[in-house]
Order: C-alpha cells, then structure tokens, then sequence
C-alpha cells in the first residue's frame, strides 16, 4: 500500500493535496461537489481583522494558460470566519490553514493571535505576498528584513504553527526563505502570484480594475517550481509547492523539487473535481515511479 | 444539484451574425430547476483558453435531456466553442446560480432583453405560458442581422423588436419600446447590458421585477469572489452574481 | 496612409516591429523565408570577446504557453561577428540592434567599442540580464548600482546609442531603470526571460541540462506588460518592449502600455513569418483603432 | 525551399503501438529533395502545446504531392496529432535539413533503424532501390506490438528484425543482427537513439556511414542554437542538427 500520508508541523496530513488560499472560498462551494475530508488539508481565504470588500470589478481576466486575479482579499473579517466559517468547517474530518493578511505588523498579529485558537485551525499562512493591496501584502514579502520581523512577531502570539507564504515578485526568494526561517518560520508556502496585467484590445484600458492583478495558473508552473527547487536546496524548512498545478504530474514535480506537499490553486476553477482526481491518481502514479510513500519521493531531483 | 458532465454535442448552427445555437445531452440536464441559470464550459482540453466561459441556458428539453444555448462567438473562447460539431463532446459544469422565479409573475410579464442577454428568456417565456400566464416580449440587437429567435418569441406571445441602426423593428433601444407600452404587467424579467438593466429599473419603479447580471467570472460556483457586486441592502454588503444570482429583485444590485 | 515610423535614438525604423535577439540567429536562416529589409530592424543575438560554445543539451524545453531556454549565449566571438555576419547583413537596408553580453564589465566594454563601429549597427543593447550564464548576464541587471555603473562604462565607448536589455527577475525593475537612465542609457529594451524549470515527469531530473532556464513566449506576455507599464510611468527613455508577443495585437497592447517599438521572440519559432505578418497587420489594427500613427497609439494605456 | 504551408491531412491510421501513419497533401511537397529530411509540425493553434514538432518524411509521392510521417503519439504534442482526420489540415515548415546522400551507395546499403528512427529509412530505401543499389535494412523495436512496415521494407530488400522483448524476430538490439550478417556493403544509413548511432559508428569504423541524429529544437532552422552538437573536427566547433543535419557522415558528430 502506497503511504500518502505526510507529517509537517502542526499537520498530520492523510495525502499531500489541498486547495490554495483564495481558490476555494471558505469550503462550503466545493462541499456541494465532494466530501472535503478527502483533502489533505484546505488553506481558506485570507481572514483581515475587519471585514473588506476588496477591488473594484473586474476583478479576473484572462491569459495564455494563465489568469490574473485582483480580488483584494475580500472577506467577511476576523470574527466572521473565527465564529462562522471555521465552525462550519468542523463538520469535516480535515485540518485547516488559515490564511493570514493584514496591513500593518498589529493587524497580522491580532488575526494570527485569534484565529489560531479556533480548534480546526491546524497552521497558520502567513500571507506577506499579496500583490492587490495598496498597503500590506506584498510590502512584506520583499524585503528579509521586514519579512523576519513579522515572523517573529506572529510567532510569539500563534497558538498553532506559522507557515509564511513566499512572493515570486522578487530578485532573491531563498533571502527571503532564509530571512523567515530566522524570524522562527515552521514552514514556507510558495508562490503567490506573479504581477502581471492584460489589456483591453480595443480602448488600450487594463482590463483588471485595479490596473494590475496577480498571475497564476499553468503559466508560472516553470518559476513556480525553479523557486521551490532552489529554496529546497538552502533551507530544510518544511515547504508547501503551488503555482499552476493542475494534474497529478504537476503535483509529482513540485514534490520532486522539494515541496513536502502541494496546492492546488487556479485549477479548481478549471475542474472543480482536481484535488480529489489528484488525491485519488497518487498511488498508482508514485508506485509506476517505484515509490511507496510521498515521502520517498520529496525531493528526488536534488538526489539525482 | 451541480454536477460536471462531458455532454455529448448534438446540434450546432449560426442562426444570426455571430451568433451559434448550440444544443447538448445528457444527465446534467435533469438538474435544472429555473430558467436564468447558467452552465460553465470548458471550451477546449487545452490550457489556452484556460477558463471556463458562463452561457446561459436558453432552452431545455427536459424529455430529451437535451438543452441549448444561444452564444455570440467573438473572443477566444466563444470562437472554439462555435466549432463543436455533432458527435464532439463539451465538458459542461451546471447548473448553476439561481434562475428567474416564474412563480412570482401573476397574470402578464414583460420580457426585456438585450443583444445576449435574449436567450435566457427564452426558456423563461415558454415556462411562464405553460403556467398560463401571458408574455410580451421586447426584445434589442445591434442590427437586423444580428436578430434571432424572433419567430420563436412571436409563438409564445407578442412581441417588439428594437435594433439600435433601424434595420429591423423599431430604431433604437429597448426603452423606446417600453415608452410606448401600456404599464399592464405585473411583473417584468430582464436580461441584458448592464446599462439596459439600470434603465429598466429607473422605468418602472413601481413594478416587481428580476433582473439578470454579468460579470467576469472564475470559479462560477461562488469560491473565489470573482464577480461581485455592492447592494442597497445594509445586511448584505455584497453579492456574487454566479451563486447569489445571476437573477436578482430589482432594486438589490448596484452594478 | 497609416504611419508606421518611430524615431528612435540612433534609430529611424520603417515600422516598430524587430525580432528579438537569440530568436533570430544572425538573421541568415529568416532571409531564406523573406525579405529582411522589411523589419524594423533587427536585434542580432548576442555577441561575446571571445567565441562560445554554450551549454550543454537540451537546451530547450516547453511549458503551458510557454517555452525554457539555456542556450548560454553561444555564439562565435566578437571578430567573427563583426567580420562575417554584419557585413553579410548589409545587403539588407534593415538597422541592426547589436546585443552585447559579458562575465565583465571590460569584456561589455570591448564588445560595445568594437561593435559599434560596424556601419550597420545602429544600436546596442546590453544585455544585463542573460538568466543562463554563470557569471556576468543577469548579475549585472539585479542590483542597481551595478547597472549604473555598466551603463557608464558602456557608453563612454559606444559610438551608438545604447539600450539596456532589463532582467524581470527583480522586485523592483523601475528602480534598475531609473539606475540605467541615470547611467546615460539612451533606452531601454525590456523583458528578458524569467527563470523557470522543467523536470522530466519520469526521472524528476531537470529537462534543461543547465537546470533552469528562461521562461518566454505568451506565458510571460502579462507579466512583460505590467513591467513596460511599470517603467513607462516612471521614466521618459524609449523603450523596446517584448516577452510573449505573437499577434499584431500582442504588438498593440506593447505600444498601448508604453512600448515605442516591440520585438518577437520565441514566436519566431512556431510562425517563422510572423514578424513580416505583424507588420503587414499594422496599418488596418491602427486604423480601426482611430490612430494613424504608430506614435500617436505609444502610451494610450496611460491617457484613459 | 522552406515553406510554411497549411497541408491537408489525407489520411491517418494507427499501424503499431502508439505509432501512426499520417499523410499529408500540399505543394510543400515538391520542395523534398532527399530522403531524412524532417518537418517541423504545429500540433494545435493554440499556445499550449507551444512548440512545433520535428518529424521525419517517410515516405513522398511527388505526383499526388502527398508524404507520409510515421510517428509515435506518446506526449502531449503528438497525442494531439494522432487525433487528427482526413478534411483537417495540418500548419508544416519544412522539409527542414539535409538528407541522407542517396548518390554515395554503390551497390549494396545496410540501413539501420531503431524505433522511430525507421520511419525515413523506408523513403532511403526506395530511393536507393530506385537508383539500382541493394539494400538490407536491420530494424530494431521494442516488442512485437511496436513493429511497423516490416512488410513494406520486406518488398524493397532483405529484412532483419529485433525486439528488446524478443517477441519478434531476434531478441536484443540491431547490433545483435549486425554481428551475425556479412560486412559485404558499401555504406551503411542509420537513425535511431543515440546510443544505437554510437554503436553502429563503432560497428564499421572503416565503412563509410551517415547517421541520423535527433535533438530536441527550437526554431528547427538553425536560427535560435538549440540543437547543437560539438563536432570531432577542429575547424567547426559545432553543428545544429536541424540545418546543418540531420544526417552527417559517421565519425563527425560527438553526441
Ligand atoms: C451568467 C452569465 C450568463 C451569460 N450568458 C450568455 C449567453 O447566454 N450567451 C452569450 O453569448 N454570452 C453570455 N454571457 C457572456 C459570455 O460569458 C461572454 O461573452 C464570454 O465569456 C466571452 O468569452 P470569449 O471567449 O468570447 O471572450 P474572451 O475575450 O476570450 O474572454 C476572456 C475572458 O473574459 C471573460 N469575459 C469576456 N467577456 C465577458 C462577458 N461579457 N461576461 C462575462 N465574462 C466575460 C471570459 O469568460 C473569459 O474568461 C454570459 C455571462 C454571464 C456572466
Ligand atoms: C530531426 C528529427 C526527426 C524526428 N523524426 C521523428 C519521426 O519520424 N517519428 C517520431 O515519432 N519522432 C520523430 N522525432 C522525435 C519527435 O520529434 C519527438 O518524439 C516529439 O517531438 C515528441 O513530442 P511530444 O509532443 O510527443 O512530447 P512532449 O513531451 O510533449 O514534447 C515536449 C517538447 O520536447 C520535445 N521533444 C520531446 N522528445 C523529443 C525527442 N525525442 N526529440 C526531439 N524533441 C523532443 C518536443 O518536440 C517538444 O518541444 C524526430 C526528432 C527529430 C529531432
Ligand atoms: C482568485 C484568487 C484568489 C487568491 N486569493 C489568495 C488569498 O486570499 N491569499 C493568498 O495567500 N493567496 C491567494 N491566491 C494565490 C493562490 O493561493 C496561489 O498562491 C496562486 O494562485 C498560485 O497557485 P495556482 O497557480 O495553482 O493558482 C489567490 C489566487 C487566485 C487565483
Ligand atoms: C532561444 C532563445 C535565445 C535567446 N537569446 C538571447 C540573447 O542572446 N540575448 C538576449 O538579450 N536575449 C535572448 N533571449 C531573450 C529574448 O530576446 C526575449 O527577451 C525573450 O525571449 C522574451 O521575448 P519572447 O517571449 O517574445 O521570446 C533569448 C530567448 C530565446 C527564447
Ligand atoms: S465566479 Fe467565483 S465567486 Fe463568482
Ligand atoms: S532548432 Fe533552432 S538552431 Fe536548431
């Protein structure tokens, strides 16, 4: 019997497959669909202390195997998903990481103090990568320095441990790993999404309201999966992979790069089915590729 | 309940400038529950068009379990779809979002469409006579070219046709039919460009009506906060047009 | 009549449409296929002091909209390029944009004093920002001063105006732009390729023998778009735009955000005619559009 | 002369274990000027798959302007071609490369072919035949379900088969066979993976032989480096294998 299981911190994980933050709402969509106690884990949508409306629409458009997105981490605020969400989520057998945004250091760090406390909440997603917000966000997740501060300061009030989400828009990401991993990281989830844009053919206009919005799918696949590899090769933190994957190879690949688990983001919206056919196409896959655990494989290119 | 279905292609026709009929089988089509709603189709198996495109669903037959689709083909994805042929399969995610409620007209509805925003009510006209109740459709396009379904409209009940260059029906918008129109429906449904929409409603403040939205979408089923819009209500801040809507009371969204 | 001209420093281009350097050889092998005069100009790949042999194989791979490169500017060597292949493309009434690559700062010197000199080149373009090379490239396009300083040196020899080939694999590409503009660049020509990775689904080796390569064609279109934007609101040098282009519309949206001309690259390979096709497309696009000059579109984006 | 044609697809069959023959029509066609000349073939218009495909000719017939390519459907890019029907055309460039030198056999050629490596062996052959020089073709495939054109190689001259599986013909590689037959010929073709070229160089190291050699590619014209490799002659530092080859005479290419 192939082992699916993986042990990260704070996660006893039955497979490595779950959705990423932002593509999967709060769970309840896809319970419609299939039973979310199939899922390795679910990384809910970003938790702000106040509620927020995010952007302007739109708010997607559409590119070359690709998409870009400007929600501006819309939702419904701290209390709203510590006393609504997470307990709806409790009907099923499956830990949560809850996503984590802010825009200064006290707003992550009341979130992160409050929400790690709702009993479902198995990790915490630190998310300095958000590239649709004015303040916050991605300010965080480009400088080391900064980046290590506010690990420090959501380490010492997290009740669960701390997983911070890793930018790809910037010139060195394994500084930035390293940086976190100093501030006390337990784990590192990479990408976000690339910045990018797509105009209006016809007026010249961004088609994305908020002018640019942040790439995902398919097409960052190859960045995606070189900033895991390097960032496996200078840190032993435990890394959650994503960025494009959309089949059980892709899956395959970012574990093979060094992600201890993977997510799945954009493709849910392609095929809302993906994770449980990822989920349930893993075994006979990494027994064709002589493995008999997920664990076996993390890692394989770096021991070629 | 929504399911993901390959359905199998069964007819495929221009029937106006740009414009494909498009008709597909199988069990997905037992769960629809109101005219309005909506599928989600994946138009290739490739990455390039990556994302699913919203049609609504302009007919069902629900002993055939067939239903249609009437789509303008211009962009990327829209052009893939008009190639289907017979005997090709089309990866359908539906139903979805909540549709017209045919229960709540009482005697006499107007239909107000335009452009692509005609199709919906189509299926709704047909479910609204079968509950007896009479239906006048007015209906807008951008020329005489670009007309469809006009014969199809004229069965169920009267109907007005506006094209904004003069060459078919009455020269203009949708609201310079309505102008003429008596006020004697109870209950209106409109589909349309969101400019068409707000003008309805300023016209007919009084009247109980159902408005039906757009906006780009992601997920389609309400995960990803896509395609949101503000309201007029206090207690709900906003809604999604893919699973709130994409039919809404008049007077909630504020596009 | 549609004008098609741009007038840029050093170059007064028939239309703006060029093909982009390394996608196009020395322009021999595209002249069995049409005739060359009728590009804007032509961006020849990169020339070194001495010649190189490049990577190993393979040195390509594909990707979801998108394809990995590691040629490792291979290429025969200053005195070969300046005796043989310029010569040869005199025969064509087309500018020639030499691309300048180094592992330092007076290897960048030599080649952009001795190129210059050759009577068809009417440009450079340094390029500062070669992901696939161990030293030199893209460690030049990363850090500011560096590139100031390069842009200095290069200019005082250059007896053409110089444009500076910006690496989008950076958190902050406006300040290495305004570093460049500072450093006397005449212009700029932006994006280069984003480093990504393939693995082999089977072994989980790398596919590219040099383990990562440079990410092109239409994947990176929307992250290109967002740069030129980006560094259009910040700095009135011209700028070549490029990353993803494949359609006279692609070519649009370039001008649209900011571009004063656009070269093709990877496209090259999957249409061989696609920037004699581009250019055919030109006046009718511009037409409907409203505009009757190529210069009068430059910026739009901007205007609305 | 390259060109760049939208050919239409005359025919398409499966003859073999994820191998299929697919004929093509079109003026490109008359441009065929030696056999191991390849094309270069975009498998969908769309941006994913991205990169146009290297096949070998197989087999031209210069009067109905129709060639044959055999191919195995196993990745993306050629599973999308093998879905390909007769009335769909197909976006060539080519015939890219040069060719295997028909003019250099005197009387009697030993072809060698591994796997998808057979497929421009056949056109040598013919070729050859055609010009009066006798041929003994030794073609390698994995297993019995692998095999193709026996039959068709069989009508042009003495044929030799090996499967890695030994499930037809001789058990183990060509090199196997070359042992056994008498070194009789005057030059020998070849095409296949790599290490078979290297063998079947080491096997005849006085005999004058051309090789076929593959590499993964970018333009497939010689314009964008991709493809090379070093060579054993000091005055050519390297080589493209899509315009300066294909085919080089044994003892050139350092693979
Ligand atoms: C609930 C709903 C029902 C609809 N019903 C119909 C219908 O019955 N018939 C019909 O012709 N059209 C309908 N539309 C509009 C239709 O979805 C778009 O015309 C279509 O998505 C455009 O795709 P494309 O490939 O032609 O364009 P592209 O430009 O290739 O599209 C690029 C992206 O933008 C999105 N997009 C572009 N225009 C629109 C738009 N107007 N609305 C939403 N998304 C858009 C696409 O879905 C895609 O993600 C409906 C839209 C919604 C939201
Ligand atoms: C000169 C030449 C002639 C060839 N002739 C034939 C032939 O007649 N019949 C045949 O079946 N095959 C032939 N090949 C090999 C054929 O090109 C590959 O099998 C094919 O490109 C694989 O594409 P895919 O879509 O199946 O694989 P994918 O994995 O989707 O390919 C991804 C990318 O890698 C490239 N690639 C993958 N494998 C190879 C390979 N072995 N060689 C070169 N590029 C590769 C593809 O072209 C594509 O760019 C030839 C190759 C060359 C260089
Ligand atoms: C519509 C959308 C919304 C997203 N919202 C969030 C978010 O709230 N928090 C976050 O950390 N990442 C968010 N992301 C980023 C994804 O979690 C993921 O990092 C990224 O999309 C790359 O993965 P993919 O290519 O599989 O989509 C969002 C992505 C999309 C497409
Ligand atoms: C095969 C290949 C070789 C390249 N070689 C060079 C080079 O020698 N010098 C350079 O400045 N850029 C080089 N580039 C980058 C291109 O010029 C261009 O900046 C990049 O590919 C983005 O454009 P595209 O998406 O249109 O290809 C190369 C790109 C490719 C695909
Ligand atoms: S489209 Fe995703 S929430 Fe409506
Ligand atoms: S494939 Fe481009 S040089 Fe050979």
């Amino acid at each position: 019997m192939t082992n699916l299981t993986v042990k990260l911190p704070g996660l006893n994980l039955k497979n490595p497959i779950m959705p990423a933050s932002g593509c999967f709402g709060f769970g309840k969509e896809y319970a419609q669909l299939y039973d979310l106690s199939e899922l390795g884990a679910i990384m809910i949508k970003a938790a702000t202390v106040e509620m927020r409306l995010g952007n302007p629409t739109p708010r997607v458009a559409e590119t070359a195997s690709g998409m870009l997105n400007a929600i501006g981490l819309q939702n419904p605020g701290l209390t709203k998903v510590a006393g609504e969400e997470l307990p709806w989520l409790e009907r099923f057998d499956v830990p949560i990481i809850a996503n984590v945004a802010g825009t200064t250091t006290e707003d992550y760090v009341e979130v992160a103090r409050e929400i790690s406390k709702a009993p479902n909440v198995h990790a915490l997603e630190i998310n300095i990568s958000c590239p649709n917000v004015k303040q916050g966000g991605i300010t965080f997740g480009t400088d080391p320095l900064v980046a290590k501060e506010l690990t420090r300061a959501v380490k010492n009030v997290a009740s669960v441990p701390v997983y911070i989400k890793l930018s790809p828009n910037v010139t060195d990401i394994v500084s930035i790993a390293k940086a976190v991993e100093e501030g006390g990281a337990d784990g590192i989830t990479m990408i976000n999404t690339l910045l990018g844009m797509r105009l209006d053919p016809k007026t010249g206009r961004p088609i994305i309201a908020n002018i640019t919005g942040g790439l995902s799918g398919p097409a960052i696949k190859p960045v995606a999966l070189r900033m895991v590899y390097e960032v496996r090769k200078q840190t032993d933190l435990p890394i959650i992979g994503m960025g494009g994957v959309a089949t059980v190879e892709d899956a395959i690949d970012f574990m093979s790069a060094g992600a201890n688990a993977v997510a799945v983001g954009t493709a849910n919206f392609v095929n809302p089915f993906v994770c449980p056919e990822i989920i349930a196409q893993l075994p006979e896959k990494l027994h064709d590729l002589g493995y008999e655990s997920v664990e076996e494989l993390v890692g394989r290119s770096h021991r070629l | 309940m929504i399911r993901q279905e390959r359905m199998q292609v069964v007819d495929q026709k221009q029937i106006a400038r740009h414009i494909f009929e498009l008709t597909v089988q199988g069990g997905l089509t037992s769960e629809m529950t109101a005219p309005g709603q909506f599928v989600h189709v994946r138009v290739a198996d490739s990455y390039e068009p990556l994302l699913r495109r919203p049609i609504s669903v302009a007919a069902i037959d629900p002993e055939l379990q067939q239903f249609t689709m009437i789509y303008r083909a211009e962009g990327r994805g829209t052009s893939l779809l008009s190639q289907k042929k017979p005997g090709d399969t089309l990866d359908v995610l539906g139903p979805l979002g909540n549709g017209f409620p045919v229960e709540q007209a009482e005697k006499k509805a107007y239909l107000i469409g335009g452009g692509i925003g005609v199709p919906p009510l189509y299926e709704l006209a047909k479910q609204l006579n079968a509950n007896g109740i009479q239906t006048v459709h007015i209906l807008g396009f951008e020329s005489k070219q670009a007309v469809f379904y006009e014969e199809k409209f004229k069965e169920l009940g009267e109907t007005h046709i506006a094209t904004v260059d003069g060459s078919h029906g009455t020269q203009g918008f949708v609201t310079h039919i309505l102008n003429e129109l008596p006020k004697d429906f109870d209950t209106y449904f409109s589909c349309g460009p969101t400019p068409m929409l707000e003008a309805v409603q300023w016209a007919f403040p009084e009247k109980r009506g159902f408005l039906s939205y757009e906006q780009r979408m992601g997920c389609g089923i309400g995960a990803c906060f896509a395609c949101v819009c503000r309201t007029t209500k206090s207690e709900t801040d906003y809604i999604k047009v893919c699973s709130d809507g994409p039919v809404f009371p008049a007077g909630v969204v504020i596009a």
